[in-house]
């Protein structure tokens, strides 16, 4: 969690550089739900995301090094400069990919889903969107089609209540309530506070444990609020399309805030421990830079390679 | 000697779909249809039985999570043989055809295959109409990392459909309904036809006939009348419509210095229009005439008899045209009539599909 | 209703003389939904349909005459011989045309009750469509919007238990209730025998009433079973992937039969007078059916017409 | 005189927006982000104010559905114009544009329009990559019953796309992103630019330029160099790529005998093909050279600052192949270097989109 946090602040503090030049969306507040998830997770298991997946990759365990490099273009990138932010990759810990069209990795992750359950249900089939996506056709495909083969997929619905500027007015009914409505398609479904990494953490739990006894789907709906513009590395609560006091609101909310008082209140760390895990954090972070910079660009002749296998 | 053994193009097939399914465990076959009774027009025979049901599956309407299903299955090993019973349903699916199959390979630099293949079958005659009977093949071709194969006969249809299921990249397979009861000698055992070959269906002097699926059998029909007219034909079966490797086409060319291109799409940005333009840059100075196109008409395709009658070019229209290109002169009424009446394949089709 | 069996049994012996060369899906068991809906609307309210749509034209009191011209192919069709059974269109009754891949009719339903809204809700869009239909993104999308944007639309849902000769357990959920899992969208729905032309009415007749108060969509379920083959003239219980038992057992079900029976015990009407109406209606058809033998085909160059309004 | 008003090409498409809204109540504009504080990089500024929230409205990620409510609103006689802010994205409306919107005139016998415009923004440089940078415009030129607009200059932005929105046919309206800030001179008045009609932005003698869309203003900056190497070319701007007049081309290639296409899209069965087999077909007699083209690479688009330096042509590559093909030498490293970093409109574009 504090990984994500510091990456994706490090992104946004040294975007303006102009040297990531590529579209990036970051994931600061939304931290808790990646982290939790992620712990309920084996290696084995194999997750699919979408345009804002730093912390998905991250807390699969995700090579940082290679991340980083990815978003500068350098050959030494996990897609090798060819996908940059928005197509990140990491097939050591089953990071299977991540891709920027709404809705798109989703069916995807179902057949994931369907070649685990081939292979005797060896596996969870993990796969995150966000709310906006669920306004997609191929959403309810995917879910349809999860449901009637009985597949090990577990549906992670990051609802930060925008689409890029839009709110949820204008997209979806008024008393939607995405885990109930797909409760009606038949999969089983659970609902939580995406910033309270301890309730992610057991729900979770529970729907993996669901999925395992059952060979069945599940569904997992968190409500959360990214801090920071849709993509790029700004602010921008002045634009018009939310007010500074929601954000503020949300502010207190802030996954990583709340847990570490929670972890001191209740005396299981030491304040001064963490802190220590933070610095480990943080040189871990400027490495991750320091590799990005120095690599190399890939050779613009590299562009014609990979178009057939 | 063995005798030739002489089987039709949706058996043969059927055939590559159980060979390639005895030999890798890991092939799949799904879509709307595949394990019900009529099998797709029997293509997909026995499979089912032969190889259950988590292998051979029905699926819901849905062909663009379906088609992601397949890419994500590839993802691990698998080899998936989707099918769709018109090209036209396809278009719900360009989004996980073209963003993510296509690309999958290239995006994540290069460290992942997507050996899925995509049958499409177009439709034609018997009031087919406007929504089933599209061949869209160029808007494939145009999308780099997809490959594109098109055979007009039951040989090439088994070892293409066996080399596209192995590629290791998304290929389209396209089907022309006209061709599923079309005949010719296919071997018994396994074989791989390469794709992006070009094949020399007969070797001419005058001119080369460039042809796409099943055009093929329209230029072979023109051949018998063209040769008593003293013209002496090269046709090509393109088979592959991307990549093409161009070397047989290029050498034809060099020699007969004149070509005509055979194609089942519309008329304007097709493919076509990409191969005469491919070779008039590369061999201008080859050429002795203009070369020219025969194609659908750049219109939908309606339905009616009355509509049809013109719509789909024939072996008289290339006859006509080649006679033309040539200079040479004939009477309209001495090139032989159709046999059948112009919507179906022959008279003992009394559809409905 | 007699109207629409009369005329699509006729279709189905008369098709086999290969004058009408079209891909043709008959509805002969379903017409009590056509009727009874149809019933409900008023002649400015539209209709969009799909590849099954005779009786959804004939019950909103589209031309018969040029129904049947236009699955002849002949330029008296309704749609002039371009279109054929599969796109039928009758603007003087307000059908707005059925289309022949599966869903795409639907979203052009939500269209025309947006339009209706914009006019200040003069007239309900009712969109006709098979269960088959549910599995496809495009009608989740349209349900979305609808509920979303408060659209004066009447969803109406065939379940006729087949799309093709697949059963529903390859491709919905084993308990999957449609109206119930649109319900969890939003929707007003409502469910009920569809071969029971009383119920049909009176559920009809409360969702139309619904949508007229509460200015929001409402959704119909019917269930129903469709006797003959797919696409085509004939039956087909015999080929495996229904039992002649099933369809006997609809049979049963006949919803013109039953409502008969239903008219006479009751004595609403004398089993004579039903008898005349059936008199007329058949000669009406026959009447349809020499005028599109006697019309004539579109000229081949009328192909190259209407491509650029 | 009346001093020139010079505006940006977003400026443009505002204004056009805002007049045809103002001439005709039944005018609407939605799609992701129109009434948003971006206002899609300010072309719909205003427009919600304006018009209100009935006729300007944002809507649920649902491209293929909103497509069809698009259709079911022209029936009933509005004119709807949709805008995706990545040609990409709009990959899943495909079964709604084909099967629906282009046909719909036609399979019902010609009694209904579909008078949609769809605007859809290519994007470029900046690490677009693979899903956020194509230019499908040939896939949309191939389907009969849909028109293709792509302006390259403000002015005609506005004059086009009033004529887009108002024709009773489907129009695709595309703009390329590296256009939006350039500027050029716009009447205030309404005007009417006529759709189907190329331009000729430049006389010349020895060459034809045919160019898409912002490949025109690449043209334009490889004049200067031509001419000061005696080279006299003649630009045309193509401004619709389907369906063409052909008359102001086929008059150019008669006078210069040469030309050379420039295209936006993938190299491949693309829209430059389509001309050069039109006009080979047609005017071979006229050619003094083989013809060619200049487009993006067959290769899907990488995103990396480092592939791609050689992606996307420039004026530098535009010289060089003009040069060649009148068979005149020049050192490569006369011509000008390029004035920004390759990825970039101008260096004051620090993305992200
Ligand atoms: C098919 C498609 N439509 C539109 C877009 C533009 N777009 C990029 S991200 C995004 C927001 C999606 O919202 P949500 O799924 O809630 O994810 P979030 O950004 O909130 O994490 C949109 C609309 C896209 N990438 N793909
Ligand atoms: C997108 C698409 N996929 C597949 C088909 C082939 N097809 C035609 S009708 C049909 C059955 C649809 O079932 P349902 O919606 O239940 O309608 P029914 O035929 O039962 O009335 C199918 C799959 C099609 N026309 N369009
Ligand atoms: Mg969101
Ligand atoms: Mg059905």
């Amino acid at each position: 969690m504090v990984l994500i946090r510091v990456v994706e602040e490090m992104i946004a503090n040294k975007y303006r550089e102009n040297k990531m030049r590529c579209p990036t969306h970051l994931c600061t507040g939304q931290e808790a739900i990646s982290s939790a998830v992620s712990a309920n997770l084996k290696i084995q298991d194999t997750v699919v995301s979408t345009h804002r997946s730093h912390g998905h990759y991250l807390g699969k365990g995700g090579n940082v090094d290679k991340m980083i490099a990815e978003i500068y273009g350098k050959s030494s990138g996990c897609s090798k400069g060819y996908g940059g932010s928005m197509h990140l990759i990491d097939l050591n810990v089953n990071f299977m990919g991540s891709t920027a069209i709404v809705g798109n990795s989703m069916p995807i992750g179902i057949g994931l889903g369907l070649s685990s359950k081939l292979e005797n249900y060896n596996n969870i089939s993990c796969v995150y969107f966000g709310e906006g996506c669920t306004e997609e056709g191929i959403f309810h495909e995917s879910v349809n089609f999860a449901i009637t083969k009985k597949l090990p997929v577990l549906f992670v619905c990051e609802n930060n209540l925008y689409s890029v500027y839009s709110g949820l007015n204008v997209r979806q009914p008024k008393n939607r309530k995405i885990h109930k409505m797909v409760e009606g398609m038949g999969i089983k479904s659970f609902n939580g506070d995406g910033n309270n990494v301890i309730d992610v953490y057991k729900l979770t739990n529970k729907a993996v444990k669901y999925i395992k006894q059952n060979n069945k789907p599940a569904f997992l709906e968190f409500k959360t609020y990214r801090w920071r513009e849709h993509c790029g590395p700004n602010y921008d609560n002045d634009i018009g399309y939310r007010t500074e006091k929601e954000y503020l609101d949300w502010k207190k909310k802030d996954p990583i805030k709340n847990y570490i008082k929670f972890l001191t209140n209740k005396n299981i760390f030491k304040l001064e421990y963490l802190k220590r895990i933070d610095k480990s954090i943080i040189s871990k972070s400027i490495k991750a830079f320091n590799f990005a910079e120095k690599s190399k660009f890939p050779s613009k002749n590299d562009a014609t390679k990979n178009v057939y296998a | 000697m063995p005798k030739k053994r002489i089987i039709k193009f949706n058996e043969a097939i059927n055939e590559a779909m159980v060979t390639a399914m005895n030999l890798n465990k890991k092939v799949l076959c799904f879509g709307l249809g595949v394990d019900d009774p009529k099998r797709i027009f029997n293509t997909t025979k026995n499979l089912k039985e032969k190889f259950g049901s988590d292998r051979v599956f029905d699926t819901p309407t849905s062909e663009n999570a379906m088609t992601g299903v397949g890419i994500g299955m590839s993802l691990k090993g698998y080899y998936p043989v989707m099918v769709h019973q018109r090209l036209d349903f396809f278009l719900l699916a360009m989004d996980q055809l073209v963003n993510s199959a296509a690309k999958w390979h290239y995006m994540f630099g290069g460290q992942q295959n997507i050996p899925i293949t995509i049958r499409l079958i177009v439709g034609r005659g018997w009031g087919q109409g406007p929504t089933h009977s599209q061949s869209l093949h160029s808007w494939f071709a145009h999308i780099p990392g997809l490959k594109v194969v098109m055979p007009s006969s039951a040989r090439d249809a088994k070892g293409l459909l066996l080399s596209s299921i192995f590629d290791k990249n998304p290929v389209i397979f396209i089907e022309h309904r006209w061709l599923h009861n079309t005949t010719s000698e296919v071997p018994v055992k396994k074989y791989l036809t390469p794709i992006s070959k070009p094949k020399i269906i007969k070797k001419g002097s005058d001119i080369t006939l460039i042809c796409i699926s099943y055009m093929t059998i329209e230029a072979i029909r023109a051949v018998d009348f063209l040769e008593k007219e003293n013209v002496s034909v090269e046709i090509i079966d393109l088979r592959t419509i991307s990549p093409i490797n161009y070397s047989i086409i290029n050498n034809s060319i060099k020699k007969t210095g004149r070509f005509l291109v055979l194609d089942i799409g519309n008329e304007k940005y097709g493919v076509a229009s990409e191969i005469i333009s491919t070779i008039t840059i590369k061999l201008y100075k080859y050429l002795k005439n203009p070369p020219n196109k025969i194609t659908l008409p750049h219109i939908p395709t309606p339905t009616s008899f009355g509509l049809t009658k013109d719509f789909y070019p024939t072996y008289r229209d290339i006859i006509f045209e080649v006679l033309k290109m040539l200079k040479k002169k004939t009477l309209k009424n001495k090139i032989p009539v159709l046999k059948n009446l112009h919507d179906v394949p022959g008279n003992w089709f009394t559809g409905p599909f």
